[in-house]
Formats: C-alpha cells, structure tokens, sequence
C-alpha cells in the first residue's frame, strides 16, 4: 500500500545476516560516523565468518577508552561510541579490507593486528580513495577501473599496469557486498537520508553498494519534512532505516 | 648536536603554513599537518580540505565545550564552523584529491629519497600499516610538503638516497620541513633553502644521506 | 484489418502502468513512456525515476500555471512536486541506472528480436541518431517493458527473428506491450500472453516474425 | 586577501575562450539547465573550432520555437533560452561529443544534422550514462573504466572488449575539457553551488571536469548564506561565478 523501509528493532535490521557473509560499515574512524547500535547489534548475534569493509577494522573497545582520553582536552566522546572492532574483539571476523589497518599510532595496538599477527584473520590493504571508488564503482555498475594511486608501490603487486598519459596506473576492481550498514542523521520512511557535517564518510558511499543498506538514524521524519534540495542519498540505495533510541542519545 | 635548537612540531607547522598562498586548498595530513590549520598567515584566505569530507572548516576549537563530533578534520580534532564550508561523502572527497584539484597537501614521513620517493605508512617488522589517504593525497595534490623530523629517534637520516621502508607513491614530494631545515626537492636534486638558527651547513649535510645543494640563497628559518 | 481496433498510446500507457507493483523504482523512457507517470494503479505507490535527475516525481501537470522548468521529467514535461522526491546530477542519476537498481524501465522501440536485442536509437538511413540514456536503461533495469506499435506505418513486423537495425542492446527485453499484443520474452521464446479484444492468434502471428509460444492463460487485454 | 570568484560580466567570464578550444556545456536540453548567457556571449564572440563536450548539440533557435509550440499546453520555456545549437548554428563547432544528436523526434532535424550530413562537422556518439562518467572519470583522475553500456552494439566499434562475471564490458576513457560551462541557481564568492530541481544534470558533473569551470547563476548570496548541507558542487570545482541580469529573469 505505502512503501515503508522503517524496520522497529536493531535485531530485526540485521536479522538475515549470515554467517560468511560480507558486509560494509561506514565510518572514518570517529564517533560521529559510526553505525554503533547496527554494530552492536552485530555482536550480540555472533554472526560469524565475516569480511568486512571499511576504512578500518577498528579501535574497537582496546582503543577507544585510550582514543577518548587522548583527545579528552580538545572534545567528549559519546558514551555509546563503538566501532567494527567490536565484532573482531568478539572473534567474528575472518577478513578486513581496509585502508587503515593499525591503532592510531604505532604505540596504539588494535585487536585486528594481534590477531593478524596470530594469523587469525586476513588483511587487504586499499589506498583509501581506492577503496572509496572501488565501492561506488560496485554501486554504479562498473566492474572495473584505472587508478595511479598505488602504482609503483605495494599496492601494484599482482595487479594489471598500464600507462595512460605518460603516467603508470594500476587495474582496480569494483567491492559489493550482502549488507551495508550505514548512520545518517534523518530519514524518512522511503530511505531518503541526510547527515550532519563531517559524519557522511563512507557512509554515503557505501549507501547502495550492498545488496541490502541498512541505515542507523539518529531520527525518522515524516514523508516530505527533508529538504528535496538537501538529500545527500536518494531513498533508491537504502532498504531498511533504523531509529536510534532517543533517551540513549539525550543522555549523552 | 644534542643542545641544539631544534623545532617543536608547533614550530614546524608554523613555518609549513607561510607556504600557504592567498586563496589555496590545502589538504593537512594527520599528525602535525592538521596543526598547520591555526597558523594561516595574517591576510591569507585558505580553503582546508579534509579528506573526511569538508571543505573549508575553520581553527581547532580550544575547549570541548564549543566541540562538535560532526565537525571533524581529518586528525579527529574539533574544527570550528567557517562561513563557506561545504561537506560531502568520502568518494566526492577522492574525486578532488585524485583528480588534482587540491593545490598543497602537508604530510607527515617517516623517509623521504632524493628524488621525492615518500615512505610514510607501513609498520616496520609489523607486516602491516595505515595507508589510510596518504598514497592518493601524495600523488594528487599540485604541491607535496613533508614535514618530519630531519632524523630517528636514533639520529639516523631520514632523508635517504633510496628509501628503504615501503613507498607512499614514487616522486611526489616538492618540499621537505624538518626541524632543522627547508630543503627543495628539485630535477638538479636537494636544494637546502633555509636552516634552523644556531646549524651549519655541513652539520645539516652530515644527517642527510644524500647531497644537499645549498641555496644561493640560503638562509635562517623565519616564521 | 484495417478496421480492427488498436490501442492507442494512452491505452499502451495504462497496460504498462498495470505491471508497476507497489513500492517499485520505475524509470519511463521519452514517448509513450512518460505517460505511464499518470496511471499508477490505485492503491499501489511507485517512485519514478527520471534520468534528468529525480527520484520520486508527480503525475504530469495539467496547465502551464503550475509547470515549473525545473521540475521536468526526462521527456520534458512538468511533474507535480511530491512528497519523498529528491534531486542528483547526471553521473549519480546513471550510477542508479547503471548499477542495476530501476525495478523497471518502459522504454519505445522500432524493432525488438526473438531473444529481446532491442533497437530504438538509430535514424534510418540518415546516420545518425538519439542513444541518450537507452543503452544504458536497456541494460541497467532489472526489468525492460518495450512498448511500441505492432507494425510500421506500412504494416511490417517490428517483433522480428534478428535485428535489422543499430541495436540499443543485445537480450535485454523482457516484455514488449504493442497495440495489439502483451508478450513476455522467455528463454523458450516470445510468449503470447494477452490479446488486444478482436484480433485472433492467427492475425497476430501474421504481423509477427517469429513464431509466437501460445500462453495456456491466454487472454484479452484488460485495463 | 579574499577569495572572490565572481566576474562581473559574461563577456569577461569567456574572454579567454579560444579557438580550437574544447568546451563542456551542462545542460540535458531544456530552457531549466542551459547556461543561456554564457552560450550567447560565446556566440557573439565567435570563437572558432569548438569541440563541445554536451548531452546534445543543441535544438537551437532552428528548433526552439517549434519545441516551444510542441508544449506550449503544458509549460511556458523563457524568452531567454538558447543551447549549444546557437554556436552550432554560426558555425563555430567543429565537433560535437554528445548522446543525443538528432531533433526532437525524426521529423525535427536541426542545424548540427544538416551540418553532419554536409560533412561539415564530426560527431562522436556516446551513451548518456558514459557520457556522464567519462566527464565524472576526467574529474576523478580516473583515465579510464569498463561499462556494460554499448556493448554488442555500435558503440563497442574500435574499443577494448573484456568480460568480467561473465559479461561483455567495452573499455572508455575520461574526457576533459578547456572551459565547462554550467548553470546553477546561487553560488558565493568562494564558488559553491546549489540548482533547482531537475536542473543538475549535465552542469553538477561537468563543474571541476575542465580546466577552467564557470557558473552562470541566478543570484550570488554572502558567504554563508548557503545551506553547507545543502551544497550540491563544492567551491574547489568553481572557477568563476557571473550572476545573471535580474531584470531580465525577472521580467520573464
């Protein structure tokens, strides 16, 4: 009768999340871009197997009690803050494909790198604007591409290279994925999503490049309240939308 | 060596931003570029670009009260609201900083080689590292500044003859800020323009593996 | 046959709006297409997209006191504001088409194949012609409509066993309404499934090249 | 001391336009989305040989009063529309990159047909959606990507064909440009744009593609004035800003 994405529950947004499956979580690396509830949600279904993509596997919660009160002069952290090193912590991730792989500083050890270093769990390096366009390139139907990041580096082994312009480059191809679990600030009940500031990241990007994108809001709207002029990601490239619980967000 | 006067990393940044020009987009790698975004000279307007998606984000803030988690340059740190900023999502970010529309970017370096080869992300003996923007910020903006430390913590050189950590990109960088120097990556090779009060030349030349030309015009580092 | 009735476009129209199922994502190519907009089945909510950059547009207007020249459909023509609509440009409006996420697109044709190779860019004879966003829709949706007149001007088939003309694309039809047919194109062949009232199988075939699979549910066309 | 982008008058935003040069014009074909002023002020300059990058050559006032007349029932087009077809008309395009080449329908050829057929002028044809990336490709650093778009058709005619997941993909090239020029509806001094409605098109892909990028708009505001959410082409792809005369839209 009505389209209507707005699903009531966390566990009912992730509930046909299965194991082996691969999923992108969007965020930079902050508090502000992360899909926290989603993640959370996640962990305490134990889906297992999973390779994840995103910028990185995570502070997870070794780092982000030291991330907080590193940068505890300059701004708060939220106490809902968690990240997709939550779910390696929980042991329910097989790969990473990321751009950033380690803690925040060499001093600054995440559990994906221990447990990389056990050889429980397999990396692959993306330049990040690599990784950026290797997700839309899967969103908009283009298998594969050229780029000159990386060429000449890591990055280019057991790749295709070829020279355009004078200039070496090297073949990337397209990341798709089962689930994308994204946050936005608003929604409304066809999908249509805005952010806040510096928070739509990979967000924005990974919105539609899964089979089934899964939005996190800190607020549903009515049909008509968002600003046609103002919507960062059409309602086409999301499925279900999800509403933070408001009490969780005031207290903060 | 050990008395000598070396430049704190707010002084690095500091002497990084005169190099900012009226009306530039500058991209400020993590670490000491993001520190850079407080020392705009007086009557220059500067565009930032951060890579987590804005443009044009003003000064850290200097308290959390006036913090906002959605106002983030690419460090994590507070930025505050500038009139004309703009954001957008991190595909759109890479579009300007592959695509070359970004003029100056500012990044950090473990090693630097004489012909602009940049080394800045892998985790020696660690098998893995933070790539994060750095490969496409070194080979897409206009203009590559480094600033780092002109030695180790052991006092080995940084900047090498042939970088031996994993590359960032291949001849990129343009300009090298070190705590003790300014030196101008050029097709005739090193070109020592400036050094820190209180060096030598030779002093400079002695923790640098490649040579270094000195400038003409040389002289003492002014902020 | 020349007295037998023929759907005319609006009659196409309404057929075609009938396969729109509830919460769909429908692009409707320039021409007959576009008057689909007007005809969503009751009860059902579809949101268009429009390759000129909307999602989610109104019917069409009925005077030019409420025409707005920004809000047009790809055929030009003013839609209504909606609730739930928004904007993009033209690279992310292909990204959705080229990435397969239209439901479905209604697109003209002049000559659709036995395997559905579709073609209705080029002008005969005259070496040049409109692709505009068709290849692209041809291939993109997850479901292709082509709806077009049975036969030419001078009555020849345009359902045909091969092509004659610059393809838009190769296997991509998956039902083609005509004024006097609804066929479904399966792997078995052309399946005629609906029959406009007054036609017999016997006169369809023989405006039809290929050979057309009876369906068991045969029936007549209904509004 | 300021960054200000605006130019005062249209003659001085092209002025240095010159022949040979290749040219972006954003608009997808109707009066909404055409950068009108800067086409006339082209044409009156009469740059020679251009290669106009443009979803259509243009109706051109060949065909604008006859498309005028066709919809009059249901909109009035502004008395100040023109599109590429003006300097396609005086002669001054050598090559047209577009999707659309042709009049409305078969029965409505314009001038860029008659000239094609003359052999006057060369054409290169391009599906609209890869005429879109190829822009967006030129913008991006990206030299070159693999559609599905034209393959097994014309289109795929001298390409590179390569299969991935089993389905033909034909290898295109970015495109660039000397000068875009697009219209928007308010800009600032700093550049950033923000359109109405279904008038993105062709103009937000193109801003940032060339290497000089110039914004016809309707109105430029104080900065800050505009909506940072709400900002469809960020500054960094603006090079110029020229406001359009108000009397005349307004008398319109």
């Amino acid at each position: 009768m009505a389209i209507n994405k707005i699903v009531d529950s966390f566990e009912e947004a992730i509930a046909d999340i299965r194991d082996g499956a691969t999923i992108m979580i969007g965020y930079f690396g902050h508090a502000g871009d992360a899909p926290c509830w989603l993640i959370r949600a996640l962990a305490e279904k134990g889906t297992k197997n999973l390779t994840i993509i995103s910028n990185m596997p995570g502070w997870g919660r070794t780092l982000i009690p030291a991330f907080r009160e590193m940068v505890k002069g300059l701004i708060r952290n939220p106490s809902w803050w968690d990240d997709a090193g939550l779910l390696v912590e929980n042991g329910q991730v097989r790969k990473a494909v990321v751009s950033w792989a380690s803690g925040m500083s060499p001093a600054h050890v995440n559990d994906f790198e221990k447990r990389y270093q056990a050889g429980e769990v397999e990396l692959e390096m993306v330049p990040q604007g690599t990784l950026a366009e290797r997700i839309r390139a899967g969103k908009a139907g283009i298998p594969a591409f050229y780029v000159p990041t990386g060429a000449g580096t890591v990055v280019e082994e057991g790749k295709e290279v070829r020279v355009f312009n004078g200039r070496r480059h090297i073949l990337e191809h397209a990341l798709t994925a089962d689930f994308a679990l994204i946050h936005a600030h608003k929604a409304d009940r066809w999908g249509n999503l805005v952010y806040q500031g510096t928070s739509r990241t990979f967000n924005a990007t990974m919105a539609g490049a899964a089979k089934v994108t899964i939005a996190e809001v800190d607020e549903i709207v009515e049909l008509g309240e968002l600003d046609p002029e103002a919507v960062v990601t059409p309602n086409i490239y999301v499925d279900r939308v999800v509403a933070r619980p408001l009490e969780e967000l005031r207290k903060w | 060596m050990v008395d000598k006067y070396r430049m704190d990393e707010q002084t690095m940044a500091l002497r990084v931003a005169r190099e900012f020009q009226d009306g530039m987009v500058v991209n400020l790698g993590v670490g000491i570029g993001t520190q850079c975004m407080n020392y705009v000279p007086e009557g220059r307007e500067v565009v930032f670009q951060s890579e987590n998606g804005a443009l044009g984000l003003g000064p850290i803030v200097s308290s959390p009260d006036e913090a906002d988690i959605n106002l983030l340059n690419a460090g994590g740190q507070p930025a505050s609201p500038m009139k004309g900023m703009c954001f957008f999502s991190h595909d759109e970010s890479f579009v300007m900083i592959r695509g070359r529309h970004i003029d100056m970017v500012v990044l950090g370096g473990m090693e630097v080689s004489e012909k602009g080869d940049l080394a800045n992300w892998a985790l020696p003996g660690r098998g893995l590292g933070n790539i994060g923007g750095s490969m496409d910020l070194a080979l897409g903006a206009k203009s590559v500044v480094v600033v780092m430390t002109h030695t180790t913590k052991s006092g080995k050189p940084k900047i090498l003859k042939k970088c031996s950590l994993p590359l960032t990109a291949p001849e990129c960088v343009d300009i090298i800020v070190t705590d003790i120097a300014f030196i101008r990556i050029t097709d005739k090779g090193l070109v020592l323009e400036e050094i820190v009060p209180g060096w030598t030349v030779e002093e400079v030349q002695a923790v640098t593996e490649p040579r270094l030309i000195v400038s003409p015009d040389l002289k003492e580092v002014t902020l």
